[in-house]
């Protein structure tokens, strides 16, 4: 189990800010990915946008990383404060 | 005092205040280094009336003191503080504030800077820009991403 | 009020109270770079006391007028800020501050730099360190020197 | 006729803050320094120091710079404000 959440535009895109995902792990980030368009089919588009930045417990990091049971993985666009 | 203070809030902050504080007990440091940002009223040739910043909460402050360490091995620096807003800020409004002391000016200018450029690509902060013909969320700046690579 | 302020003065200054001027009425320029410089306690490792500012009175409002010019040339500032104390000065207290606000961060980064960096070598200022042991004109800095060389 | 100062360090040293020099021009600020040092041979070693800065109305110039009626002339160290 790992908690997902969603920022800004993207959490408004997908109208969802935070979910508990039950899945075998551990998974690659772009698997995590996978799993959620199979669960919301309609989360294609914003999923596969090559902009998306991912994080998991609260560190950068790319695609290729490794989800482990526990983690806190987030999706966000790129930022823009300052 | 401790020598990084970094604060995440809604409420205004008193940016005289805060330098103060980076002065305090501190004779050696001879060159304080300032950043202000306020919410400007045109952007891309749009009239704003407000800011929404939103952020994500538990991730800010360790991304923010990870810039802050690269910063402190790259130059002798002595305090820091780093205040950025969230929430629904005016035109006009502070949005972000980081100050650097040295004893050297050209470390606190380039910490100061160095904090700034990697605050605006990797610390996790969005703003939203509301109108007067709706809300939009900003889109990152190419001249942003190009400062922060050239470090 | 106007873009430009330069003063030379005996008396303190608060350094509050000049941002808050360049920020009155100023709604389009988002960033605000300020460089504050205060008196050390120590310098080249020997306990300073106090330090005396003699300048050149007529030539140095002209001379920071000068760098002020060529800043606006090559930068796009909003309003800019020098002021540069004399007189006998103890541990702490402030000596310069340089404020420049712009729509752009970058370009209130570089001014406010190139400014201090040119001031250093040019405009007409001269320090007296006061020691335990006595007085002492400081000689320039060869690390200031190459800095201004640089732009 | 011109005026010139003298500031910090070289004020001291010279034990001048200003004078009045009566002397035919123009003449080259090399010149009226060798002018200066013929009337007070004392101060050849202040005005032979290659660091001297010269400034004529208010201007910094070089050596080769003319000096005209009524300027005003100034020497002193290299400046350490800021």
């Amino acid at each position: 189990m790992i908690k997902v959440s969603f920022f800004a535009a993207l959490r408004e895109q997908l109208n969802c800010s935070e979910l508990n995902l039950d899945i075998a792990l551990p998974l690659t980030v772009a698997q995590v990915k996978a799993a959620l368009i199979s669960q919301q089919p309609q989360w294609a588009g914003s999923f596969n946008n090559v902009l998306l930045l991912s994080a998991v417990n609260h560190q950068m990091v790319d695609d290729k990383y490794n989800v482990n049971d526990g983690d806190q993985v987030a999706f966000f666009p790129p930022v823009t404060g300052g | 005092m401790n020598d990084v203070s970094i604060s995440i809030q809604e409420h205004d902050f008193n940016f005289a205040d805060e330098l103060e504080k980076l002065e305090q007990d501190n004779q050696q440091d001879g060159a304080v280094v300032s950043f202000l940002g306020r919410v400007r009223n045109k952007n891309l040739g749009q009239q704003v009336t407000a800011l929404f910043l939103e952020h994500y909460p538990q991730m800010t402050e360790k991304s923010l003191q990870q810039i802050v360490q690269r910063a402190q091995q790259r130059w002798q620096l002595g305090r820091i503080c780093i205040i950025h807003r969230v929430g629904l800020l005016a035109v006009g409004e502070k949005i972000v504030m980081v100050a650097v002391t040295s004893q050297h000016r050209s470390d606190a200018f380039e910490a100061t800077q160095f904090i700034m450029d990697f605050l605006k690509v990797e610390a996790p902060f969005w703003k939203k820009e509301v109108c007067e013909e709706g809300e939009k969320w900003l889109s990152p700046n190419q001249t942003d991403v190009d400062k922060a690579a050239q470090w």
